[in-house]
Order: C-alpha cells, then structure tokens, then sequence
C-alpha cells in the first residue's frame, strides 16, 4: 500500500506535547516507535496502538495512529481484539508494567500462548508510576523503588521468563537508555508474526533513585554481543532470562510457530472488517431448525 | 379420548438419554405443524443425578407449559415419586416394572394408569446402549397417543445424521420397540391428538434465536469464557464459523471476553459477548470502557438463580436491576429482555441495530427457561433484521478537514469510521476527553460531554418498543411482568378469562430506557394491578416505581430456582381478589 | 480590618510544593482551635500540571468551603487567571511580580489588592528549592492575616519531623522570609483573623478518618490494587502494621484483594477493602461471594467522575445505584455514605460491626472531596466504637452435636466460628447450599435460603441511622442530598436561613436498607422538595421514588467533577422560588 | 497439638457421597489427600481446603475441614487470605486447569512469586469439565480432549514451566494413576514452606479418549528414577518442565526461599485471628493528626 507523501517522524505527533516528566523512560519508547514506523514505511492510519492506564498510557495523546486507551491492564484483549478484526493493520499494546503485569497478567500469558499477532510494549519502571509510585510485580530489590514503607522480599515477576514460560515466539528486553538497540528490537518485533513482548527498562525518575540510568548501564550487557548466544532454544533463553547480575537486552527468543490469526480460515480472504453484513442469507442455516 | 393438548415428561438418572429422546420429541411434533413447548431440568453435574424433559404439543397456540402431565415416562422409580402428583386424572405413567414394584415405595394413586414396559430388557435383549432406554420410553409415549412412529424414527435420522449408521439404527430400534410393546403387546392407546395442517414449524430455543439473529445481524466476534450457561451459543457460532466469517472464541475470562470485543469492534466490526450472572459481575469494567469510548457491543446476560455461583442449571429473572446499574457512573444504554425466542431473534437484532448507531453497549436479559426450552414458531421474517451499517459509518469522502471522534451533535451520536480510514484516524478513550478524544479534565468539557452521551436517550426511546399489554383493555386486574415470564402470564390470563375474570397483561421487553409516558397511560388505565416475577425483590415493581412514583402492592414472586406454570398464576390471582 | 474567616487559595504548577503548604496551613490553624475545611485540586499527572489548594479557617463552626476568597497565592500567571474572580471584593492576591507582570495577560481588576511578592528571587538568593515556592507565598499570606508565623514554623517541624534537619531549616526560613517581606518589607495588614480558644482540633480528611475507625475497629487485613484514590489509605495502614498486627497489601488486582479479604473473613478476621469505581466494578463477583457464604467484609468505595477511567482526581457521587445493586442476584447488603469524616469515623465502626454481626458485605461510598479535604472536629468519641466480636463468634463450648453454618434462624443470621476450632468445623459455599453448607439444588430449600438471607433485612433496619433533618421543622423547602454534600448544603441552608427563608436538609449517610417510614413522614412534612446531588442522573431522588413513590421534581445536580459550593446551591434554590 | 482420638482417612468423610463419574481423576485426590492428612496428624478443624468452581470443586461437599467453594478461579486468593488470617493451619486450594490456568491464572502467577505458604492441587484433566468439556488452557493437541469442534493449534499451557517461572518453590506433576507417588508428593508438598504446586494429571474420562490412562502410562516416567536430576535448579527445572514425548512427573522443583507470612512481623507473634480487638487503643495514632 504506497502512500501519496513521504513519512517523517513527525507525522505521527498529534497537537498535544507530552506531559511525562523530564528523563521520563517513556520518551525513548514513543521516539523509537516514531523513527521505526517510518523505517517500516507504515503510515499513521495503518497503525492500531493500544495504551494502557498508567505514565505510559497517556501516550494515547501524543501518537498520531487509531489509538485506544483501556482499563487498566486490558490492553493486550483490546489489542488482540482489534487485531482480529483489522488483521492486515498493524497492531501494538504499550502498557506499564503495574497495568500487563499486575492486573493484565492472565491476559499476557494467554496471549503469549495463542502467539496472536500483536506487539507488546511493556513500559517496566518497575512501579506503579501514576497510581503513586508503589512497587511493582516487577519491581525488585536491586535498587530502591517506588513509594514502599517497606521493603517485603517477595520475588518479581521477569516478564521475560514469563513470556519464554508462556509461549510467545519473539522475547526481548530493551532499554529507554539505549536507543538504538531499541529501535532495532521494535522494528523486528513489529515485523515478526506472533506474540512479541519487548520488555523495555523505562525508569520512572520520580520514584527510582536518581542514578537509575547509570545503574543500568552499568549492569546492562547485550545479547548482541554473545556471538554464542542461540535465541531460537527455549531452555537456553529461559536461563538466559534468570541472569541478574548482569542484566543481558536484545532479543532473548524469536521462533516461527503457527500464528492464531493465521489458523483461522475465516479471516483468509479478507478482514472481517470488510465483510458486507447487510443482507446475510441464513435459511440455509434456519432450516435444520425445522 | 381425542385431545388438542398433550404434555409429556420423561425423568430419570442422567445418562439414560432424556436430552436427546425430549428434544426429539418435540421435533417429531414441530415438525408436523403441532404447536411446542418444552423445557429441560438437570442438575449441576456432566453425569448422573436427576433430569427431567417436560414436552407440551397442542394443536392450537401455546404460550408456556402448563402443571397438567398426560403421560409421565419415568426411567426410574425417583421420577414416579417427584413428578406424579402432575399427572392428570387418567393420565398415564410409563415405568419399568421389572425393574422395581411400585408398592414397596410410592404412593399409587388410584386415579392414574401405570403401565409397565421393560425397558432394561429391551434394552438388553435388543443389544442396545443405556442411553436409549429413553427413545423405548418415546415409542411407548408415542403409541399411548397414537402417533405415527415413523415420524419419530425421520427425527431421529435427522437430529443424528452424520452420527455412525449404526447409532442411528440402534436409536430406531429402540424407539419402534417401545412403540410396540404398547401397541402389538398392551394395545392400549390413551389419546387420540387432533390433527393439524402438517407445515412445519421452527422450533428453536432463546439461545438458538439469539445465535440465528446474531449471524443475520453480522455479527463478526462473539466470545465468551466457557461455561454450562452459554456454550451452546458458542457452539452454535463455532459450527458457522468458516460458513459466516465469524469467529467465536472461549476466552479465558470474561474480561478477555468483553474486551476483545470492544477491541474488535472498535475497529469496526459487530461483536456480541455472552455470559451469565457472575461473569457478568467481572464484566463492570469493561462495560464502562464500552460506554465512555462510545463503542458498541451487544452482550446477552444469560440469568440464574443467584448470587455468586448460585443454581447454574436452574432459573431466575434476578439480574434486572443490576444490569441496569452495572459499572460506576452514569451513561445511557439500552436493556432488553425478550419474552420468547421470536423477540430473541428480532430483539437481537435490534441491539446490534441499536448498539452501533447509538455507538452504546446493549444488554440483552434472558434466563435459564427462555434460554434451553424450545418454542415453535412459523417462521422469522428477515426482513426485520436489517443490517444497515453504510449510512453509519463515515467514509474517507465523509470526511473533510479535522475529524472529531466526540463531536457534541445535537443527537449526541458522534459518526466515526472503521480503523484504517486514512482520513478518520481518531482515539478511543477510556479517560474523560474532549471531541478529539484527547485526555481532558477541564469542567465544562465534562459536563458537555456527559450531555452529549445521555443525549442519545432521546434517540433511543423513539427506538424502542414500549411495554405492550395483552388482552383486553379494559380489565379488573392488570398484571405487569418482563422477560420470560410472559408465556405462562399469557397461559394464565387465558385461563382467567375463559373463567370470565377480565385479566390483562402489560409485558416489558425493553427495560431501560424506560418509556414512562405510555406505563403511565397504562397505569392510568389499570384498576387493580399485580406484578409477576421470576424473583424475590420485585425488581421491575421496583423499576415502576422509579420512573413512575407507581407501586404495585400486589406481588406473586417465585424464586424457587424454576419457571412460573401458568396454574401457579391463576391460583395466585383467584386469592388476590 | 477583624475577620472570623478567612479562605485562602494557592495554585501554581505542580511541583512547587502546593500539596505540603496547604496541609501547613491548614494545620497550623486547626493545631490553635479554628476550624478549617480544606481541598486540593490536582491533574492526573504524577508532576507538572496545574494545582490548586483551597483552605477555608473560621473561628466558629463551618460545614464546607465557601466561593470567595480571602487571599489568592498564586506561584503563577494561570492561577491568576482561573482564580482571580474568586477573590471577595478587596481582597487579595499575592504573586511574584518580578518574574510576570500582570498587564500583559491578565485582566486586572480594580476592586483587588495585587501584592508582588519575588518568590523567585528570594528562592535565589536564600538558595531554597523550588518545592519551597509555597512555603514563601504561605509565609506572605500568614503575614497577611497577622497571624504569627512561628505557629507555622512550629507545623512545618511537626510535619517534617523524622526528616532532615536542613530541610526542615530551609523549610521554615522559606516561611519566615515570605512573611518577613510582607510585614517588614511592605508593611502590609490585610485581615485581623478574631482569636479562638486555643484548643487543638483534630483535622482529618475522609481517608483519614476511615483508616482510624478500621484500626479501632480490630480490622486486621487491608486489601487494595495499587490506585491514586485509595494509596492514602494503604499507606496509613501499612506504617502501623506491627503497631497494631494487621496486614496492609498491595494486590496485584481488586479481585485478589476482595477474594483475599473473604478469605481472611472466613478464617475470622475483620478485614476491609478500598478501591475506585473501576475497581469496584471488578468487585462484582466478590461481593456475590461474600454474600452468598455469608462472609463478612466492608469494601470501601472511593467515587471518581466516570464512567470507566472517567476523571480520576476529581470528584462526584456516581455509584450509589451501582453499589446498591452490585453483583448477580439478590441479597442484602448495607451501603453507607458519609457525609463528613466524623461521619466516616463513626459509619466505618459501625460497618465492621453490622458487616461481622449480619454477616454481609457492607459498602462504604465516599468521593474524591471527602477523602482528600481536611475538615476539623474537636475530637472522636472511641466510646462509639466498639468490637465485640466475643457475644457474635461460636466457642467449642457454645456447640453441642451437629453445627449447622447455615442454620435458618428466626433472624436470618446464623452463628458461626473462627477457622480452627474443634467442633465448628464447615463449609462456605457460593453455590446455593443447604443448612450444613452441602450444595443444594431443592427448590423449597432455595427459597428456604433466599428466605433466611434476607430476614437480615428486618435486623439490620434496627440497626442503621434513619436520614437526619438539618434545619427547622417547618420549612417552606426541604432539601434532601447524601454523602459528601452534607457539608455545602448546610452551608447553604445557613446563607439561606439567615435570610429568612426557611429551608431545611434531610441528609441520608445508610443508602440501604432503606427505611421508607421516616422518609414518608419526612415527605409528609415537606412542602416543597429539591434534590442537591452531585450527579447527572439524581440517584438519591430515584431510590426515594423506587422506595416510596414520591419523585421529587426540582433537581440541583453538578456533573463537572467538582463538588456544590453553599453559594451555587443558594442561587440554584433561589431560582427555584 | 496432640487430639485425643486416633485419625483414619474416614475421619474426613462427609455425609455427602462423592459424585464425580466412575474413573474419574478426583477420587485419587482425595483418597490422597485423606491418607496424607492421616499420615501427617492433621486433624479436620486444623485444615482450610478451598476449592474452585468445577467438577473437582464439589469435593468441597465430600471432604470434612474448615472447607470454601469458592467463585471460579478465585481458589488461590481465597486461600491465600484464610492462610494470612490463620496461618497456623493447613491451608490448601484444590482447583480446575480451567479455574486456575483459565479465569485464575493471574492469581496464581502472582501467588507463586510472593511464595505465600499455601498448597495449590491443580486438578489437571485438560477439559472445563463442569462447563461442557471445552478444552481447558492445559488442553493440548497430543489427545482428543473436550467439545471443541475444531482444533486450534494454539500451545497449552504447562502449569509446571509457569510456575517455575513464576517463582513457585515446590513444583511437581503427579497422576492420579500413580496414587502412591501422588500421596508422596502431596506430603512433602503441604510440608513445603511456601508455595508449592502440584499438577495432578487426573483424566475425565467423560471428554477425553477411552483410554486416556493408558496413554497416560505409556508417556510418563519418574523423576526419582532419574539419579543424575537436580530439582534444586531452576533452568534445569524448566528444560525438564518441556518435556513432551515422555512425561515426568515428580517434584521438579524445589527450594528454600523466604516465605511472604514469614517476612510479616505483625503475624509473628500470634495469627491474626487470635487477637482480641475489643477496645484497640489508637490515641497515639490520634495524636498526629492534631
Ligand atoms: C481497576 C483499576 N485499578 C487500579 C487503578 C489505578 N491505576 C492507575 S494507573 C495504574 C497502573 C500504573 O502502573 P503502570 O502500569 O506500571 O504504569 P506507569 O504509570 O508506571 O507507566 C493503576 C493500577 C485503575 N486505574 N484501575
Ligand atoms: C465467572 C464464571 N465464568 C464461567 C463459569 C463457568 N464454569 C463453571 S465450572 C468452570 C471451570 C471448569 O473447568 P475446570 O476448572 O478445569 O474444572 P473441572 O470441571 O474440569 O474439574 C467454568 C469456567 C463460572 N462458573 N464462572
Ligand atoms: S512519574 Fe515516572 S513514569 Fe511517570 S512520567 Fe514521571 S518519570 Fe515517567
Ligand atoms: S465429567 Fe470428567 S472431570 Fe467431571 S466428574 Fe466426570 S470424569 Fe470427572
Ligand atoms: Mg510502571
Ligand atoms: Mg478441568
């Protein structure tokens, strides 16, 4: 489908500036997705994105795409949904990881295990950024987040592992402080058929310490570089998800299994968007009721 | 004795096939122009427990079932004791005497037949399976009124077909066995049922009528989270899947369920959900999300006995005010509880009318009676399900300069595309926002925006179809009752009047918006006035009252976890005045 | 010139510590004995955006907030121009004149004081942070009145207390050098604020006062997802944990924090859940549960503008119907409005003991301005709440032979034990179940159960709060409203007693069970009636008509997210005469 | 706490006779978990089963404890607070594939990584059974199971790799055709401290094939055969968890991590219930808001 005009990143802004606070993870994502449309050559009304409630769900305002923003933690059915009945669209959830990961977590792993054809931001700062702050299901103990009087040792979840565990066929882990990888990762995810999940680092500065960046850098390695590194073995990736010391980004796990969509021979010839509904013969039908 | 009305029930141990032999008979009978009602009974259980199928065929109209059993089929010594009271005076009962002696435990009545036919050596001596003790039951009923049993053995190769020859066979078999157990070996014959002219009927339950409607309707998605209530919807939509362009899915909850469908037809597709009470209780949040991004969706709330899990194979009309209320704040939408399959089919058809040009979400309110019992009906015209989504939906040429997805008209609906127009590209958004959708807090877009929504009621309130009252108009008693109550208030305003009691009825499908004009005509016009529902609160007295400031003093609630029978009714009635 | 009030607003972008310095304000005048009603507006963004905090102080009695402004502090342009018009003739704004200046946007009013004052500057040079903006603006307004600004100091280290001493320290020279500049600088005197006993008050908002009734009532299990409307709570609980050994838990969705309280409630627990509206609608299923099995649990529901996400930092009261008729079929509940956070004290006690007592959910509504705005009282009375859960709970010694948990009682309730103990062993049940908790499909033992869960009904009518009547007896208008509009409606029936109209309230805190016969006789005694609702859909006014028939035809309802001011309902009701 | 009489698995009978099919996978349960009880000395009173909504939720009416039928999917968290509440008793949530993997798995994603001292059987039949034999979100397409009219290849989930990667500490699989390992793993499972799983593969043979039980037989082997395994290793633990061709069944996994109730001070001293809140002083807490 060739367009008339050229794309820029800027045709993808809508008149609202955004509002998240400065060095806010949430930038790098919506910059990234903006350079990889155009990369990709999609253009803004071939583009469902899916917000859920949180920081990151407010980009619903400055994405210029057919947007939607959910209840919390429904972005992935709202996404799945839309993508089943506008399959040739491209179709793209960006949720927090309190919305995907605490009230969205039966819907992730669902969706993982269905490898619908959809692509999953989860925005992880690792709290709960517009609901006050308060640790997430990823948040961990490996640096002071959130608004937590105290700190209980409960395990995080690992979107990553989680994913692996559940079935998507494209896992990957990003961070908002390196760019570049991150548009590497977004575009093959887009491109990829079945569930992706890119798990992107996006510190909230409000409630991590004030050197998360650094932290992260620090700590972060990528997967890139492990020139061994086999992404098509799911045990592999699994212990490869667990590391924590080092914290490895990049794609963790890519796999070509059937995509729901494409088993479904109702949707073959056409999107069920584009079926004429206004006088559907069902006598055929009505008949075996008599 | 020659009859205009039969009524029939079979009992025993599930597992014995009463589903199958229930359901054919009312075939055998819709088939060949009867008028039919039935209704099955089972307990919470895959296998085993106690289940009945009552089956009433009449050669004029019929509105419910009714107490009066002609021929009681009992497969066990259980159905004898619970159902026989029912049976008429010089009806019949059909048991297996061989298998146990009535004297040692049931009190025999003196003025009903018991007939014994051995089903369990039948069925051992014919090589036959257990599960079709019940189709000997069927042949031995069917000789008892003298019907044909080929007509019964034509069903049974029709509802089968597909199924191995040999099952279809060995189902035959067992029926014609029966048949002439009575007729060759006792050679008695009970009734004799007036013919009628032998043009097929529909005989479809609610769940059918509302699955049919759906597909006319285009619907594009339906999902639900798999459940006793609702999987024969799905079925029925999964059979049709390739067939319709349709895709039906088991979701792994209801909140997948409602929101996949909001996600789909937000892009633009017709969608519908079903679910019953609790899954309806998980579904508040996306109801709203429905309402505030003004994006339809039909979903059809299948009621039991509640709350909380409550009796799931039983029924109740308990669920009235709650979807009418359901998810926190204030927006319209429209709530309809069809009183038979034929409103199912045309009522579903006009939610999704309704739904997608009032861009709203539409509640559709039945129960486990109107959902699983089989009515018969001529035929459905198609001509009253018209999908007309062109003049809706804006095209690229519609649209000139900036799009505003909430543009506050005077109607209050707002025209949109579906996704991937290159000129309508807009924002659904669950939070406040203004016209264009943006996220907006601002206090007098909100209160412009909550106007715009609720100015839609006027729209619809000229779309729906107001209470409609039956029977005469002038009346001693009015009795007012919803949903599918009103076969048996039907049946029983019958009865009342032939006894010279002038009863009528006044029947709501639609429950919200509430036309208050015309229920207070009809309050103007009533006397004395009673409410009939399948509760214990009373809700639509309830509903009356809010609108009206009208309450009704009299009240015959039943909420037993079963159906009215339209004697109940009468009975109630005569001791009201 | 001698004032008994003053009302005080500061605004600016989020992030200049506006939050910090009302609380300071409020506080350090309820610490000295006046009464203060406070309120913060604020952008669903966790910085930046515009925000407002409004304090109301009085030397006498005060209900609410009030339009007119004393002081404006205004930490920028925008405030001027949102909150200018407030400002009571002669009164006062306070801005920082070196770093805007007024004539370019705003339109200057003559009848106003404009007091520049550099906050910028001073910020600089006394190298102070930006969050400290306030405090110098709050210093000013202190200068303002008078009033001595080491009170001020002395809250500032109170509220601060436990953090570092410098900032404490820059805290209050913040405090003393926007004072200072006034006084000393500018010499300026606007208001003599009329001295009280300096008695301390106790200030608290909604959230507050809920948290300390749910400590005092033994509640020993907190459930929340993790919201802006319900953290204060949470928060509260959780820094007294091992105080007071009760577990305060983050879910990770409301449907795991209300199962887990059922589930705490069974064990034997007091337990409570706070959510929004969104939650709450996810809640369904729970309070279904919770009803059926007769567990025990208050849920409090925090009201946001909706439907859906709706406007969550703002305020309104639209889910009273919602949570009356919450959840598949039909039980009772108790549903309770407090119209202040005495009000929310006192009703959060006695719904842990009516909810333990009955056995049934209790739902507890309040909104945005009640949860957040402070209000003083002199002090609470821990006489009125007490949990005497020893005559309620079953012992060993209270259980001879078989223990039935669902024993069909003359009152409906049916005596239970804690989880553990020897002889009380049994089985909570959300299908429908007979007496011993066994799953139970019987029709007659159905009604048998719906019959005994509602017997609770005639108990519970004893037991709550029939609606008040403020004002006199004889008025030539009634008001009626719920929950949080207590407070500007007495406002308003003062401004409008004083002008020798005769107005009374009737103000409803229990929603259900209703108690019709007070309401009729307060109807009877009414001449003319006005709804004051801070909805679009005037629930209150339909509960009264599903209840007694009576509609009531003149309507004051706000819809915009914020709450009444006394002054909007005096002139709505002046135009109604 | 010593009781006066002796156990016997009789002692845990109701009035009510069980109503599952012939053949069906619950009875093993139970019978199992009759003979541990005995086994262990728990008495009835020191036990809270909880049970979900579906054909193994009506053993609520069959087994004598402290017992909750609770709303499907809810039998975690249900089970979780009456554990918070009384955590000196048994605590055990006895659940559906359908319950638990389907409406409930957010639940149980969540009470695996807060490692919440509570014992989850998963009854595993592959089917919504009580629902109308769909198939379940465990249902693959190695068997015919359930009503489903047409198969679609969407991966099942594999309670074992989830919970492994949930953060689960004692994960295994049983078989009710194995009831001596069953009743091994369910000892040591309900002595776990912490959250242990065990997935029961317990046929309904009403919607699966005949024979069902010897499939099963011929695929499964046991852990404890296999000397060389290590169940202390995670990653090993999840490559074994995607096994396919055999079955394992055994514990899989287990470790000693901090338990949730043990990091809450406020029940250290008594449980919850035992407090006596009849007159709660809370003037120093008033204190802070004068
Ligand atoms: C049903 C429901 N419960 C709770 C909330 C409160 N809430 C608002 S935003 C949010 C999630 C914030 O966390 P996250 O998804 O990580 O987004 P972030 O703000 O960190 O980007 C929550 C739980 C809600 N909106 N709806
Ligand atoms: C909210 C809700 N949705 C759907 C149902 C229908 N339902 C009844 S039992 C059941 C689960 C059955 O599957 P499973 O948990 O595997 O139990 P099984 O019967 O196989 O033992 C479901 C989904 C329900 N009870 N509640
Ligand atoms: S609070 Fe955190 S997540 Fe939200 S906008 Fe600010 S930095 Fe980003
Ligand atoms: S249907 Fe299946 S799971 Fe249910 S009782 Fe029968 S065999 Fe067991
Ligand atoms: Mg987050
Ligand atoms: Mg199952």
């Amino acid at each position: 489908m060739r367009e008339e005009y050229r794309l820029k990143p800027s045709d993808f802004n809508t008149e609202r500036r955004p509002t998240w606070c400065r060095g806010c993870g949430n930038y790098a994502i919506h910059d990234a997705l903006k350079k990889v449309f155009v990369q990709l050559e999609l253009y803004p009304h071939q583009i469902i994105m899916v917000y859920g409630t949180g920081c990151s769900g407010s980009g619903v305002n400055f994405l210029r795409t057919y947007g939607f923003h959910c209840m919390h933690g429904r972005a992935i059915p709202i996404a799945a949904g839309a993508g089943l009945a506008a399959h040739k669209m491209t179709v793209i959830a960006v949720s927090g990881d309190g919305d995907i990961m605490g009230a969205g977590g039966n819907q992730f792993i669902h969706a993982c295990r269905r490898n619908i054809n959809i692509t999953c931001i989860l925005v992880d700062n690792h709290v709960y950024g517009l609901a006050g702050g308060q640790v997430s299901p990823t948040g961990g103990n490996d640096y002071k987040a959130g608004s937590a009087t105290r700190v209980i040792s409960v395990q995080p979840i690992n979107p990553v592992s989680l994913a692996i565990a559940s079935g998507a066929t494209f896992i990957a882990r990003g961070f908002s402080g390196d760019p570049l990888q991150l548009r590497e990762i977004l575009k093959k995810a887009v491109r990829h058929r079945g569930f992706s999940l890119i798990d992107v680092l996006a510190p909230c500065i409000i409630y991590s310490s004030v050197d998360i960046y650094g932290y992260y850098r620090r700590k972060i390695y990528r997967l890139e570089d492990v020139k061994s590194y086999d992404r098509s073995k799911k045990a592999e990736a699994f212990e490869k998800s667990l590391e924590n010391d080092r914290l490895p980004t990049g794609i963790f796990y890519k796999v070509d299994e059937p995509v729901y969509e494409d088993t479904l021979k109702q949707i073959d010839r056409k999107p069920l968007i584009d079926h004429i509904i206004s006088d559907i013969d069902i006598n055929k039908l009505l008949n075996r009721y008599y | 004795m020659k009859v205009t009305n039969i009524t029939w029930r079979i009992g025993g141990e599930a597992g014995c096939g009463i589903p199958a032999a229930g359901n054919i008979f009312s075939r055998t009978f819709s088939k060949k122009g009867y008028s039919v009602i039935d209704h099955i009974e089972y307990p919470l259980l895959v296998k085993g427990g106690h289940s009945t199928y009552i089956s009433r065929l009449n050669s004029g109209e019929i509105f419910s079932l009714n107490r009066d059993i002609n021929i009681l089929a009992a497969l066990d010594q259980r159905t004898i004791e619970m159902h026989q009271d029912e049976v008429i005076f010089s009806g019949y009962v059909i048991y297996d005497g061989e298998k146990y002696r009535l004297k040692d435990k049931v009190n025999i009545r003196k003025d009903i037949n018991y007939i014994s036919v051995p089903f369990q050596r039948i069925t051992a001596e014919q090589g036959l399976l257990n599960i079709m003790i019940s189709n000997i039951a069927l042949g031995a009923s069917l000789a008892l009124i003298d019907y044909n049993v080929d007509n019964a053995v034509d069903t049974v190769k029709d509802v089968l077909s597909g199924r191995e020859r040999e099952t279809i066979e060995m189902n035959s078999r067992a029926l014609e066995f029966g048949y002439k157990y009575i007729r060759e070996k006792l050679k008695i014959k009970a009734y004799e049922l007036e013919i009628v002219k032998p043009d097929a009927k529909l005989l479809v339950t609610g769940n059918d009528a509302v699955f049919l409607a759906g597909v006319r309707s285009g619907c594009k998605f339906y999902a639900e989270c798999p459940a006793p209530q609702s999987y024969p919807i799905h079925d029925s939509f999964a059979a049709v899947e390739d067939d319709f362009n349709i895709v039906a899915r088991n979701s792994e909850d209801e909140i997948e369920a409602l929101n996949m469908a909001i996600g789909a037809s937000f892009a633009g597709v017709r969608t519908m959900v079903t679910t019953s009470g609790a899954g309806f209780s998980l579904m508040g949040e996306g109801l709203g999300c429905a309402a505030i991004t003004e994006t339809p969706v039909v979903i059809v709330l299948l009621q039991r006995p509640a709350p909380a899990a409550g009796l799931p194979t039983w029924t109740e009309q308990g669920d009235m005010l709650f979807s009418l209320y359901a998810s926190n704040g204030e927006f319209p939408r429209v709530v309809i509880a069809p009183g038979d399959p034929e409103e199912c089919f045309y009522l579903t058809g006009r939610a999704f009318s309704i739904a997608e040009k009032y861009q709203i979400p539409v509640i559709i309110i039945l129960d486990k009676y109107l959902s699983e019992s089989h009515f018969t009906f001529a035929k459905f015209d198609m001509k009253k399900i018209k999908a007309d989504r062109e003049s809706i939906y804006l095209s690229d040429r519609d649209i000139t300069g900036d799009y505003f997805r909430y543009n506050d008209t005077g109607n209050g609906i707002s025209p949109r595309p579906v996704a991937g127009l290159k000129k309508g590209m807009h924002i659904a958004n669950s939070e406040e926002h203004d016209r264009y959708g943006f996220s907006e807090e601002d206090a007098h877009n909100r209160k412009r925006m909550a106007d715009k929504r609720f100015r839609k009621v006027g729209g619809l309130l000229e779309e729906i179809q107001p209470p409609v009252r039956y029977g005469p108009v002038n009346a001693d008693m009015t009795i007012w009752g919803w949903g599918s109550s009103k076969g048996p208030v039907l049946e029983a305003i019958r009865i009342l009047n032939s006894q010279e009691k002038k009863v009528n009825f006044i029947h709501f499908t639609y429950l919200y918006p509430f036309d208050r004009e015309i229920v207070e005509k009809y309050i103007n016009e009533s006397s004395k006035n009673v409410i009939v529902e399948n509760n214990k609160t009373a809700q639509l007295s309830k509903l009356i009252a809010l609108y009206t400031g009208y309450r009704i003093g009299n009240k015959i609630l039943k909420y037993s976890g079963r159906q009215f029978l339209p004697e109940e009714i009468v009975e109630s009635i005569e001791k009201i005045e």
